[in-house]
């Protein structure tokens, strides 16, 4: 579609449904290199789905996924995150329930520093000081999301706001490619929403990241999105700039509320 | 040593440190009470840090990775039946029997992991329980090997020996010694295995297994891996069991033994080293103590599990560390139970 | 002002077991006032509605509701009285069918009108009406929100504890929900509602309150402040004297 | 005046088989009462120090330990399950405590006993080997041929049916099927059904007296009643078990260390003194056991005139003791020379049809 | 072929024991989440209470029936009180250790009443009646005629009834059952009542088969009952009854043509090879995380 280069993320076709409902219908999506790119649409309109399918949480019943030109569609989903550096958020919020803050984002990073599961067995000297690099990296993304002061809570007994903010941060620990986020801004209040946005343009510009973000706040996807898609009863409606996509009259009515 | 992280406390300058004095007070307990203590006590503290190594591998699955096996028991009595037959026919020493016995349960946990890890919750629960069924089964029916339940008895006790020199654990006193190095041990591979990354991870999974899986975390080979490791230590336990009781008999794959564990691990602290070791001693202490009523063991030990879950619902990790905390001189605020 | 008050909060203090969230809030709520209640992240918003609805520990000072205490009560005692809650998060039941859920959520309810409610509910949000034979698990995120909220509806209450209804919901869905609250409101309901989506509920709004680390820092009408000093508020929680000088003014 | 004699006695008191402790525990008190009533040994009491083994080898070691070094008995009786006389044996040996089994069948116990190996330990009860063949020779006699096999899972049950194995090909009879129930096992219905249609002559059971009852009640049911008689052991006698089946128990052969309508004068006083003490509950032969045995012992240490445990180890090598059954001696295994009854029930009773006197060869064992 | 015939036959009927008893606990289960340990315990229960209505009070087996019922549920509603409802939100493990802490009291609180040995149930009606050559006890058509109309009951009550819905709300979301204004304390009082007033029920009903009687024998159920309540689907009346019949006929003709020996373990050989196959269990829903 795009001009030669290859795209970060390539989706053809991509189909799934559960019983009568066609959840996701033959939707083809790419993302390119340095991208960030919105999914927005009514509720139900298989969204949430359509990561699932392409992050190896569902398996698609048709479908391809390629990451930076390879298949990728039938990983499972820890692989995708390992070797495919592309993370996602889910859109109820999931914590570790019973860790601190500082010990969900350590997780979220250990993967991505060891080279293999043998070597997380170790308690050697070299282990440890992956740990306090992930430690210190964590405590910036703690102070970026102004958890500080809950920092050393159970993340099960945050507000729901927090425990949104902590998923947020889990996904900048590891040095990742692409990022798929699940309404990352919903329940965030408005202050901390520019400052996430602020982030995830760092994170986009500094860091080479992409990224793919479900959101039904549409400023944010006007402020943050060069290009936006809208799904629809599972079918894309229309692509374009958001302003296209907007002003679009099926998007006005099936979206906006006229 | 608890799993979850405590909140950054600060302790009080003022107040004296007590916790070196306690650790060093518990460690000339645990060496100097066979001294005192009459030989009875003296076996049920060996029965406790025989109880120890399986109940460790279990908290490797119940308490850091969330999993409720009652396969412990079976891979405790492979290992007890591994040690017996080989002391029996090949004549091969405690070590070796013992080394012998953590290698086949680590092998064959393998193979019954596999399918058993396809299962979540109740589903696993059952499917381990299966395999304790299956273990007595096995041990009661292939007679031309385990003698069915006759069971295999006359076993050596254990010896452990260097170039020519040798020593045999052949009373109470001596086996708590030699429980007591082996638990010490086990208790320290444990701690590693929990302290590590993958420990962090096991916990990761045991909170919420997706969302481990969706940080990249490969959940089913960490389970795999806790469900081999706790096999090692339950065939461990096993092992060393045989050798001190002298006897192996299908009654090994009781629900006797796998309730025993059970409660050390859930009423000590699941995920709490300290909790457990505590559980060991305090669940065995009571299963003997309780003795003096023959009549009326069973029931008060029935009441005390219910006493128990009543007045601490998490075991007693929390209280534990409380007190760890008052012997630090720390206060802490926020109550983390 | 003092008449009609229906829920009236003195020196609220509650919080987690030993944990202190809610450090003495005092709000008077008239009978079919919509009010706003918003604050960063962590402010005690969601525990401050709990608190009312018995599901937190309660630690002292009064919660009056149409001249009767129900500080403490216990959550079906307060249920009872005609406080409904819609909680923040997930909070139906996942393995059961809309249709099911929706009739469970009328469960305290019986008499032949509940049918009638629930069509009402079904021509409301046509989306439920298509779903009602789903498991509501298997649901959207918003069409799940969309439902949690019609439960709380069928139970027919006086007063309707809302916490962010608009999460996970389309703008045209999030206007449909407003405007469905506004038309209860004007049938004599009272709503406190909590909210992320503060243009939209300053919006709708007779009344804004805003919390910030358990304490009520601000109270007064949506037109009495700008979105930057909303802001502002959420960050720092300046114009604390501000909110002293209101006070004394209403006295 | 000397302290009193202490002695443990190991049996199951909770699970599955705590019926059986329970008859133990009635015999040997009964005994004690008798003994001390009657002024004592050399004047000094006998206490019994009763401790619950659960029928688990952990549970009997922990149980033996705490009698040895708590309690400082003098001497153990016990246990009932033979798994755990079996992990008994080494730890009374290393304490030097004299123990006298009075139910394990396990013949292994004594083949490991005496000049085998254990000197402290003995038994006053028949082995299995000495019953299986007393009852192979005996359905022989009686044209019973071709037999069903329904055995207890577990050393005595397996056991009796080895070694039944071993004779039976002189004695030209044949097992057509073989079947073992778990202690427990409630439900017979398949068993007997494939008996019924199998042309078996009779059932051979080793089994548990509690069981028998109910395998008797469902031979009812799946119409075997009446037609094949039970052979082996199992308390066939039990008035319990008989009201509970006549029509099954009629035309039952069993081999019994003891039953309560033996027609010997002391044997009839042991079960009028334990109704009168118990409610009128009919003693079982565990109860005789444990109760024979504590007077056994009793003259054992009286014979030594100390409770040395050597003077009485020596004592019971070269007892010859005077019981309701006949007199007992101990080979040199440590194992009990003792009559072992053969019983058949008719018209709702037993009658006794002869007696063996179970020697054990120890020749190719 | 009679022989098939018969050996399915007597796995119907021991399956439709397993089922009731599976049945009461499954439904623990639901409103619980935690596997109630002690549920033999009320078999046990409801069969002492039928052999002292029986044995020691002389009464008729219709009257024993509704004694042992009757005694079952003044025990259930005591530990309900005491135990059961204090677990409601407690953390799995804390019902394990409860659970087995009550079955341990009362099992052993019947051997200190009662003795430990064995009592026989005389009563019922074991004489067979023979269809042909087939032949089946009268008291096995009566257990297995009295499931078919336990499992209508349950079905229609669970399907149709208040209660039923809300046990199920119960099972599935106890914050959502508060906001609705459920009271879950006594949706699980009366689910357990029933539970183990059905446990009872069916070890009065096996007791003229079964006919031994003693403290132990809950132990036995209750680990029989395990694998059927996992594979039926935990919660899920009719996946219940499928479970328990396959297992009553796999256990009946495992025994009939290789040996009782191995039948114990034909529960749970069943169950790990249809966990394989379908890993949910038989019938049950998941909803998507
Ligand atoms: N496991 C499932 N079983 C049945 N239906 C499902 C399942 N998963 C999704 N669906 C259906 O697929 C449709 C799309 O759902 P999805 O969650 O992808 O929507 P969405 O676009 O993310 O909506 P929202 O904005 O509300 O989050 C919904 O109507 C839902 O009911
Ligand atoms: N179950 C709980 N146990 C302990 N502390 C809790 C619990 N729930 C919330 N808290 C704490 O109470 C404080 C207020 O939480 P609350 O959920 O009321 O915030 P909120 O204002 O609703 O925030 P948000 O807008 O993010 O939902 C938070 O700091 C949180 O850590
Ligand atoms: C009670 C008896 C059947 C016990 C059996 N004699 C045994 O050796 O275990
Ligand atoms: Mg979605
Ligand atoms: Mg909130």
């Amino acid at each position: 579609m795009t001009s030669g280069k290859v795209s970060v993320l390539d989706i053809k076709g991509l189909t799934k449904t559960y019983g009568a409902v066609t959840a996701v219908d033959n939707v083809d999506l790419h993302i390119d290199h340095g991208e960030i790119l919105g999914l927005i649409g009514p509720n139900g309109s298989g969204k949430s789905t359509f990561f699932d399918c392409s992050t190896g949480l569902a398996t698609p019943d048709s479908g391809s996924v390629s990451l930076e030109g390879s298949d990728i569609t039938n990983w499972s989903l820890n692989r995708i995150a390992r070797e495919g550096r592309m993370l996602r958020s889910f859109q109820k919020t999931v914590v570790f329930k019973k860790l601190d803050v500082e010990e969900n984002l350590v997780i979220a990073g250990q993967m991505f520093t060891f080279p293999s599961v043998l070597s997380t067995f170790s308690v050697g000297k070299r282990s440890r000081m992956r740990i306090e690099g992930l430690r210190k990296h964590a405590r910036e993304l703690i102070e970026l999301t102004g958890l500080g002061p809950v920092a050393h809570m159970a993340a099960g007994n945050l507000s729901g706001g927090q425990q949104k903010l902590i998923q947020f941060a889990s996904m900048l620990m590891p040095d990742p490619r692409l990022i798929m986020l699940d309404e990352p801004m919903a329940g965030i209040n408005p202050k901390l929403v520019e400052r996430v946005i602020d982030t995830i343009r760092y994170a986009n510009r500094e860091m080479g990241v992409s990224f793919l973000i479900i959101e039904h706040n549409i400023d944010v996807v006007t402020s943050l999105c060069s290009r936006a898609i809208v799904l629809d009863q599972g079918r894309k409606l229309c692509e374009g700039t958001p302003a296209e996509v907007i002003a679009n009259k099926q998007v006005r009515e099936a979206y906006l509320g006229g | 040593m608890n799993n979850t992280p405590l909140s950054t406390t600060a302790s009080d300058p003022k107040r004296r440190n007590l916790r070196a004095p306690i650790v060093i007070a518990l460690a000339v307990v645990a060496l100097g009470a066979p001294m005192v203590l009459g030989t009875y006590a003296v076996h049920a503290m060996v029965i406790a840090l025989i109880f120890l190594l399986p109940a460790h591998g279990l908290n490797l699955l119940v308490g850091y990775t969330g999993m409720l096996s009652l396969a412990q028991a079976a891979f405790f009595g492979l290992g007890a039946y591994a040690s017996a037959l080989m002391s029996i026919h090949l004549g091969t020493s405690f070590p070796v029997n013992m080394l012998a016995a953590i290698a086949l349960a680590c092998v064959i946990a393998v193979p019954l992991g596999i399918p058993a890890l396809r299962l979540r919750d109740t589903s696993f629960v059952m499917c381990t329980l299966g395999f304790v069924i299956i273990g007595q089964a096995i041990s009661k029916n292939w007679i031309s090997v385990t003698r069915g339940d006759m069971g295999l008895n006359n076993i050596d006790k254990p010896t452990v020996g260097l170039a020519g020199y040798s020593w045999t654990a052949s009373n109470p006193v001596e086996a708590y010694y030699l429980a007591l190095v082996l638990a010490a041990f086990a208790t320290w591979v444990f701690w590693l295995v929990v302290r590590s990354p993958a420990g962090r991870n096991l916990v990761a999974i045991r909170e919420n297994e997706t969302l481990a899986e969706s940080l990249g975390i490969p959940t089913w080979n960490y389970r795999l891996a806790a469900f081999v490791i706790a096999a090692g230590f339950g065939g461990a336990g096993g092992s060393l069991y045989v050798h001190y009781i002298s006897v192996a008999s299908p009654l090994m794959f009781q629900t006797l033994y796998t309730t025993t564990m059970l409660i050390i691990v859930l009423g000590g602290g699941a995920g709490s080293i300290t909790g457990v070791i505590f559980g060991s001693f305090l669940f065995v202490a009571l299963s003997e103590g309780l003795r003096i009523a023959p009549e009326l063991r069973m029931i008060a030990y029935g009441l005390s599990l219910l006493i128990l879950v009543f007045r601490f619902p998490q075991g007693f990790a929390p209280f534990l560390m409380r007190i760890w905390d008052w012997a630090g001189g720390v206060d802490k605020k926020e109550g983390s139970a | 002002m003092a008449d009609n008050i229906t829920l009236s909060l003195r020196d609220v203090r509650s919080g987690y077991a030993a944990l202190d969230i809610i450090n003495g809030v005092s709000l008077d709520i008239p009978q079919g006032e919509f009010v706003a209640l918003m604050g960063p992240n962590g402010a005690g918003k969601s525990t401050l509605l709990k608190t009312i609805f018995g599901m937190t520990t309660f630690k002292g000072g009064e919660i009056n509701w149409q001249g009767r205490q129900i500080g403490g009560l216990a959550t079906r005692a307060v249920l009872g009285s005609g406080i409904s809650y819609v909680p923040q998060g997930r909070c139906n039941f996942p393995l059961m069918t809309v249709q099911e859920n929706l009739e469970m959520a009328a469960y305290t309810i019986r008499d032949p009108q509940v049918k009638a409610d629930r069509d009402y509910i079904y021509e409301l949000f046509p989306s439920l009406l298509k779903r009602r034979a789903t498991l509501a698990g298997n649901m959207s995120g918003g069409e799940q929100q969309l439902l949690e909220v019609a439960m709380a509806v069928l139970q027919r209450p006086k007063m309707l504890l809302v916490d962010e209804p608009s999460v996970g919901l389309s703008p045209a869905a999030v206007g449909i929900v407003f405007d469905e609250l506004l038309r209860l409101r004007d049938t004599g309901l009272t709503i406190l509602l909590v909210e992320q989506n503060t243009r939209k509920a300053m919006e709708v709004a007779d009344r804004a309150v805003i919390l910030r680390l358990g304490e009520v820092i601000w109270d007064g009408k949506p037109a009495d402040i700008t979105h930057d000093e909303l802001g502002e508020l959420f960050l720092t929680g300046k114009m604390r004297a501000e909110l002293a000088h209101n006070e004394k003014l209403s006295q | 005046q000397d302290a009193d004699i202490k002695i443990g006695l190991v049996s199951p008191n909770s699970g599955a088989n705590a019926r059986y402790g329970s008859f133990a525990q009635r015999g040997a008190a009964l005994a004690a009462k008798e003994i001390n009533e009657a002024g004592g040994i050399d004047g000094r009491m006998i206490e019994i120090f009763p401790a619950d083994s659960v029928c688990t080898p952990v549970e009997g070691v922990s149980a033996t330990q705490r009698l040895i070094n708590q309690n400082e008995v003098d001497f153990i009786i016990g246990d009932i399950c033979s798994s755990v006389t079996l992990a008994m044996q080494p730890l009374v040996e290393d304490a030097k405590v004299v123990l006298v089994n009075a139910a394990s069948s396990n013949p292994q116990i004594t083949y490991q006993a005496g000049v085998g190996g254990y000197k402290y330990s003995f038994r006053n009860y028949p082995t299995d080997e000495v019953r299986a063949l007393s009852i192979a020779k005996y359905a022989a006699e009686k044209g019973l041929t071709k037999l069903a096999v329904l055995s207890v899972d577990s050393d005595y049950g397996r056991g009796a049916i080895d070694f039944t194995k071993k004779y039976i090909d002189d004695l030209g009879v044949t097992l057509v099927s073989e079947d073992y129930y778990k202690e427990g096992e409630v439900d017979f219905r398949s068993v007997l059904t494939k008996v019924r249609k199998s042309d078996a002559q009779a059932i051979l059971m080793y089994g548990l007296a509690d069981t028998t009852p109910i395998i008797a009640r469902q031979m009812i049911e799946a119409g075997l009643a009446g037609k094949l008689p039970l052979l082996g052991n199992g308390e066939f006698s039990a008035a319990a078990t008989i009201e509970a089946a006549p029509k099954a128990m009629d035309g039952a052969i069993e081999a019994a260390a003891w039953l309560p309508a033996y027609d010997s004068e002391g044997s009839k006083a042991f079960v009028a003194a334990y109704e009168a003490a118990y409610d009128g509950e009919e003693p079982n032969n565990h109860a005789y056991g444990h109760w024979e045995t504590l007077h056994l012992l009793a003259q054992a240490i009286d014979d030594a005139d100390s409770i040395d445990a050597d003077a009485v180890v020596a004592a019971l090598e070269a007892i010859s003791f005077e019981s309701p059954m006949g007199t007992i001696t101990f080979d040199d295994h440590h194992q009990a020379i003792r009559p072992l009854l053969l019983l058949e029930i008719e018209d709702n009773a037993p009658v006794v049809t002869g007696s063996v006197t179970g020697a054990v060869t120890y020749a190719d064992n | 072929m009679y022989f098939l015939l018969e050996q399915i036959l007597n796995g119907v009927s021991s399956g439709a024991v397993y089922a009731i008893v599976a049945v009461g606990m499954t439904m623990i289960f639901g409103v619980m989440r935690a596997i109630n340990f002690a549920h033999g315990e009320y078999y046990m229960i409801g069969t002492f209470g039928g052999w002292y209505a029986t044995s020691a009070l002389g009464l008729p087996y219709p009257a024993a029936i509704l004694f042992g019922v009757a005694v079952t549920i003044v025990i259930a509603y005591v530990i309900g009180k005491f135990v059961m409802q204090r677990m409601i939100g407690a953390p799995v493990e804390a019902s394990v250790v409860a659970t087995l802490g009550v079955s341990l009291v009362l099992q052993n609180t019947a051997i200190l009443i009662f003795g430990g040995s064995y009592k026989f149930f005389s009563a019922g009606y074991i004489e067979p009646v023979f269809f042909g050559d087939v032949g089946i006890a009268q008291q096995r058509l009566l257990i297995i005629l009295v499931c078919i109309l336990v499992f209508l009951g349950l079905e229609l009550m669970v399907g149709f009834t208040r209660m039923g819905k809300t046990i199920r709300a119960v099972s599935q979301n106890i914050e959502a059952c508060e906001v609705v204004g459920i009271d879950v304390k006594k949706v699980v009082m009366t689910t357990f009542i029933l539970g183990t007033a059905l446990a009872g029920f069916s070890g009065i009903l096996t007791a003229p088969v079964n006919v031994s009687v003693y403290g132990g024998m809950g132990e036995i159920i209750t680990f029989k009952t395990l694998p059927i309540i996992v594979m039926g689907g935990l919660g899920n009346v009719r996946g219940t009854l499928a479970a328990a019949m396959i297992l009553g006929i796999a256990e009946s003709l495992v025994a009939g043509h290789f040996g009782l020996q191995y039948r114990d373990s034909v529960g749970f050989i069943t169950l790990i090879l249809m966990l394989l196959w379908r890993p949910h269990g038989l019938f049950s829903s998941r909803a998507r995380f």
